[in-house]
């Protein structure tokens, strides 16, 4: 379903993603990993064109992203995405914020939009809040509400990138529980993530990414959490820092 | 020195009292200053606007042009220009009524400010809002006007504040150009009276009420527009 | 004594002369510091017969008035005597005295020279020119009501600016003291363009400005001025200054001594211009 | 071209009328400047200190210039002033005016000035002020060494703008008499009869400095720019 | 050493602390942790004067913190402080940011304060990087300067509001080492964090807050950890949802 074949990309002389491929297929969750820098962040947005990139092809659902025809947002409003900081539209209230696109975008009259909205704010267990504003609510709720939004464009797959980095610690479970929900029903999903412990219950493959844009590792994610002595010694060196305390 | 406001209530020699004659000039500089506040907000937020553009290099060039342009030259001189230069390059021009030409003149002069201002605004914003609106599935435009827009916008409330404040004082030099306001009014009744005191008292008097309502306005407008829970991360300001 | 000019100059040694940066050939700048006109170099004549008067040498400043602060700064003690182009008139005798006139200004009308314009009543519906800030717009105003004409009136910031509305042809007449509108003319680009025209809309004597209520300084003046008509200087500094070329681009104001002019100078007086509206 | 004439303006008379402007303009600018600057951050650290008898005064003074055109203020202050203030100052009753003009300007671009500083110093977060002070500074050396030194940093191309606009508003002081770079060139255009041109050439000088000033400053800040 | 009696505070009507009092000894590692916003941060800058309080008393080394006599910055400067986003001063080189208050505040000579900084600079094992700006390094780099710095200024006791919690997961590490060196040395720590490894590893104590800045536990590392039977309902609800995932 999605597709990278050699993706390149620099800022300036810094090379950010070096010969990047692989491919994900429907309903698999691919979570990635690796040190802070290393392009996790950039890779995940080349996917849905958020970041151009030099070289290099991707397919999305069998279109082309690198393609100047490709009509690049209506592509991006078939790919979920969800933010490390939330990002919802801070002036819109909750139902707005689950609403706005699916009128703008996919162009759904406000009563369906409302409608199909809510029922994904209900399964984020947030229903008590549609009227709120983003401000009023705490970050793990924020969270949920983005992942609403996200779900309510019906996208053929989502991206995560660090969704759970800037929560509190005690409202870290409430988010990955949300989304190990998606997952079990069999969304095809991509997630920058730390939680070694999502990867580990809800992951179909492992990538790893080493500063330089390189991807390092990409398998199953038995191999990856079973077999150290056929990791890599960065790898290796990476899950040790993070996993020790 | 002694005080003699009755200096009001005599005929300036064409039927009317200074009194009236100081309320129609208060009226004009209203009238300037609101014609340009529109010119500089519409002009400077799509300005502004343009300067934050990705990938779009000659827009972004255009509205730099536009801003050091019209911000590097002092308003006097920018009216002047507007008034007896430019007519000579454009004929027609010379048949545009003054009150149109200052109307540019100061809500050009504006809008590079605002312009300014919209730009810091947009720049204020976390980046992720911008991905956020394109993830969605806008379009850059939509973006702009459903998601980056309404928060700049809100940001930069104080300093449009501000800026709205220095457009009413510096209405002040559409007397250059035969407006009939405030200075004018000032500078004329005090030569026909010699009661240069109390007359640059009372317009001393409006303008500070004026920039005062204005201030007044604004807050209001914040006020309606505050977003519950949301904390507002200010942009300084400047100008006169 | 606060206003005992004579006593101040002798004690400070300087004496603070007013001037205007541009007001035709009665007090201009011509760059670096320096005054000159003829209403600059009556005043260096008081100012001479006030050397001798406080027996020492004066160091002569000068300061650069505007028609908005002229007054406050002869009142406050700033300027000893303005000498640039002020009307005498009832209104500005209330805050300073004035010397004996020196100079009878004639408000005038100037056109095009091809405009075919001759008198005011011709000016029903033009455009006409004047500068914020001077008697001219009242006498506008005036005779606008009392003629039962209607023109729209422009304004310039300041003379130069007026007569541009002229030249560029927004405006169909300047109306302005007419030694400003020689003066003007002078340095146009075109001289012969321009011409001034009909009646004289109203008469105003302009005279040196001092504080008020310092009687021994205002007969010093006085008596200068009274001296210099008697001598013929006057006369004299007319022709050097209206009728001659004068710097800094050598050109000729060409400004005839006028019968207002003479019959001031035949009876030196400090009327305001209230009593010469009567006549 | 365009029926202008810009021949008149030789270099003795640029010597002569616009040199003298230009000089002023520019003392005038960074008098004003420096003493705004000082002058605001005193007075934003008096409306900051939470202490009534402090932040009322300078709320009012701030809020009140803020409210006034310049030339007004520029007028009362000349007019209002008693002569013997100037007698005070060395030379002051000689350049009444061109003094008159700097402590205007000062007090009242200090308005401004204070408003940036302020949004300066509020810029610099909780918690560097709160490093500041566990490391037992004082609040004078914590505002001296930790948060004004960010401040300015931060507000550099604010402080800039307000910079080149104070320059232009350096025109405005024709309303006394002071002569300034803008004077120079009209008076000059004036007794040449070579106005529209004068005002041409006064827009190019202006925007060549504006401009230059702004392009100076954006390469200074570039330096002195904290690493983030 | 230190000491909290009924200390209480109120931002306007609401409490923030209410009635907290407990005692740490020369020498103990005490760790404090809590849901966000139960008062935690604000507990810990009580005892430096950073937050003024209005009921209550607290002593620090015998000094009467709520005493308007006493001398805070003094006071402070034998405290030292951590914080969770690092506060180095960031117009100042690693060198300055370690003797300026060492300089200022203690008065010492620059030769004997730099000699005396880079000391702690070279324990925190960044001697490489003295004369490089805050803003060139990495997070984990930053908050090591951090500690290096308060302890230039010999403190008696060092105060850590989650130090690590702005960190990289992969950079945690090299600060949790940092700081347990500081403890087996017997240097006197009061540390907000949810890093349960550490508290098991180092702490001496565990302060539990809960919403409204009640201290609902404060007991024995073991006691906290090894008897969940005697633990409040709020709190094993808390430790259950950091530790799961
Ligand atoms: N706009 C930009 N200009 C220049 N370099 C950039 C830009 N954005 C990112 N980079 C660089 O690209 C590299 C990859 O960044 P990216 O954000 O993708 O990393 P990441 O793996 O997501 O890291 P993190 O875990 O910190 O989010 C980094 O070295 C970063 O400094
Ligand atoms: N300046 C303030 N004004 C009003 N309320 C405040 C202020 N600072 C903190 N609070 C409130 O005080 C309470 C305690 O805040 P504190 O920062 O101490 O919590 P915390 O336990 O450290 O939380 P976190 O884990 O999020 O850091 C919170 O409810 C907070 O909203
Ligand atoms: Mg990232
Ligand atoms: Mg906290």
């Amino acid at each position: 379903m999605i597709e990278l074949k050699d993706v390149s990309k620099w800022y300036g002389e810094v090379q950010v993603l070096n010969n990047c491929t692989t491919s994900i297929k429907k309903g698999e969750v691919v979570v990635v990993c690796g040190p802070s820098g290393s392009g996790k962040s950039t890779l995940i947005k080349t996917i849905n064109a958020l970041e151009p990139f030099q070289k290099g092809q991707i397919f999305v659902d069998g279109q082309a992203v690198h393609d100047p025809k490709t009509d690049l947002p209506k592509l991006r409003s078939r790919v979920g995405m969800v933010f490390q900081n939330f990002e919802l539209f801070p002036h819109l209230s909750v139902t707005e914020n689950l609403t706005l696109a699916q009128m703008k975008v996919l162009g759904r009259k406000i009563d369906e939009a409302t409608k199909h909205g809510l029922k994904y704010l209900d399964r984020v267990g947030l229903m008590a809040h549609k009227d709120k504003f983003p401000g009023q609510l705490s970050g793990g709720q924020q969270q949920r509400v983005a992942i609403a939004r996200a779900l309510s464009m019906d996208p053929i797959a989502m991206l995560f990138d660090e969704p759970t980095s800037a929560l509190d610690p005690e409202m870290v479970g409430e988010v990955l529980d949300c989304m190990m929900g998606l997952a079990v029903e069999g969304m095809t999903m991509m997630v920058v993530t730390h939680e070694m412990g999502f990867a580990r219950k809800v992951g179909s493959r492992v990538i790893f990414m080493d500063v330089g844009g390189k991807i390092l590792e990409d398998c199953s994610k038995d191999e990856f959490f079973n077999h150290p002595e056929n990791r890599q010694p960065r790898t290796k060196d990476f899950l040790n820092k993070i996993l020790q305390h | 020195m002694t005080w003699d406001w009755n200096v009001f209530l005599t005929d300036d020699g064409s039927g009317r009292t200074y009194l009236q004659w100081m309320l129609d000039a208060w009226g004009w500089t209203l009238a300037v200053a609101g014609a340009s506040w529109v010119v500089a907000m519409v002009v400077g937020a799509l300005i502004g606007t343009l300067r934050t553009l990705p990938n779009s290099p000659w827009l972004v060039r255009f509205s730099n042009a536009w801003v050091e342009l019209f911000r590097n030259i002092p308003l006097l001189v920018q009216i002047f220009i507007w008034y007896f230069v430019v007519p000579k390059v454009f004929p027609s021009m010379k048949e545009l009524p003054s009150f149109i030409l200052v109307v540019f003149a100061l809500g050009f002069f504006t809008s590079a400010r605002i312009a300014e201002q919209v730009r810091a605004g947009i720049q204020a914003l976390p980046r992720g809002q911008r991905y956020a609106g394109l993830a969605m599935g806008f379009t850059t435009a939509q973006t702009y006007r459903y998601v980056i827009l309404p928060m700049a916008f809100r940001i930069i409330i104080p300093p449009l504040t501000s800026e709205s404040m220095n457009l009413l004082k510096n209405s002040s030099v559409a007397f250059a150009v035969s407006i009939a306001e405030l200075t004018m009014f000032a500078m004329q009744a005090q030569e026909e009276t010699s009661r240069g005191i109390e007359i640059y008292l009372a317009v001393t008097a409006l303008y500070a009420i004026s920039a005062f309502a204005v201030n007044r306005a604004m807050a209001l407008v914040e006020k309606k527009l505050q977003i519950p829970g949301y904390i507002v991360a200010g942009v300084a300001g400047g100008g006169h | 004594q606060a206003n005992d000019t004579i006593a101040k100059v002798k004690a400070s040694g300087v004496v603070t002369m007013g001037v205007r940066d541009s007001s035709g050939a009665l007090s201009y700048t011509l760059g670096d510091g320096k005054y000159t006109g003829y209403h600059v170099e009556i005043c260096n004549r008081v100012i001479a017969a006030l050397e001798k008067a406080a027996g020492r040498k004066l160091e002569v400043k000068y300061q650069s008035v505007t028609s908005q602060n002229r007054i406050p700064l002869v009142q406050n003690g700033t300027v000893d005597l303005e000498c640039g182009s002020t009307t005498n008139n009832v209104a500005r005798q209330k805050d300073v005295a004035f010397l004996y006139t020196t100079f009878v200004e004639e408000v005038r009308i100037a056109v095009k020279a091809n405009s075919g314009i001759t008198s005011i009543t011709q000016l029903n519906g033009k455009n006409v020119a004047t500068t914020t800030g001077t008697t001219s717009v009242q006498t506008l105003r005036k005779n606008e009501r009392a003629k039962g004409i209607d023109f729209k009136e422009v304004f310039g910031k300041d003379h130069s600016d007026s007569f541009l509305l002229l030249e560029s042809g927004r405006a169909d007449a300047f109306v302005m003291d007419g030694s400003i509108l020689a003066g003007n003319i002078a340095t146009a680009k075109n001289p012969a363009d321009y011409k001034i025209v009909g009646e004289v809309l109203s008469v105003e004597p302009i005279a040196i400005m001092i504080r008020k209520d310092d009687p021994a300084f205002k007969k010093l003046g006085d008596d200068t001025i009274r001296d210099m008509i008697k001598a013929g200087d006057m006369n004299k500094l007319w022709d050097k200054w209206f009728l001659q070329p004068i710097p800094p681009k050598n050109t000729k104001v060409g400004l005839a001594l006028s019968d207002s002019t003479k019959a001031a100078w035949a009876t030196p007086n400090d009327k305001p211009m209230e009593d010469y509206a009567k006549k | 071209m365009l029926g202008l004439d810009m021949s008149f303006l030789n270099w003795d008379i640029i010597s002569k009328f616009v040199l003298k402007g230009f000089i002023f303009s520019i003392q005038l600018t960074v008098i004003a400047t420096i003493g705004g600057i000082i002058l605001g951050t005193l007075l934003a650290l008096m409306r900051l200190s939470g202490k009534k008898i402090l932040t009322v005064p300078a709320t009012i003074y701030v809020n009140g210039m803020r409210s006034v055109p310049l030339v007004m203020v520029i007028l009362w202050f000349f007019l209002l002033v008693p002569a013997g203030f100037y007698a005070l100052i060395p030379g002051g009753s000689n350049y009444r005016a061109e003094i008159s003009a700097i402590i205007t300007f000062v007090a009242f671009e200090a308005a401004y000035f204070s408003e940036i500083m302020r949004a300066g110093i509020q810029s610099i977060s909780r918690g560097q002020v709160n490093a500041g002070r566990a490391l037992g500074m004082t609040y004078a050396q914590n505002m001296k060494l930790i948060i004004l030194p960010q401040a300015f940093r931060n507000m550099v191309p604010i402080l800039l703008t307000q910079t080149i606009i104070l320059f232009q508003d350096t025109s405005l002081v024709y309303a006394i008499g002071a002569y300034d770079l803008l004077k120079g060139f009209s008076t000059a255009g004036k007794i040449y009869g070579r106005t529209e041109e004068a005002y041409l050439l006064a827009a190019v000088v202006y925007f060549v400095m504006c401009f230059g000033l702004s392009y100076m400053v954006k390469r200074l800040q570039a330096r002195i720019a904290i690493i983030r």
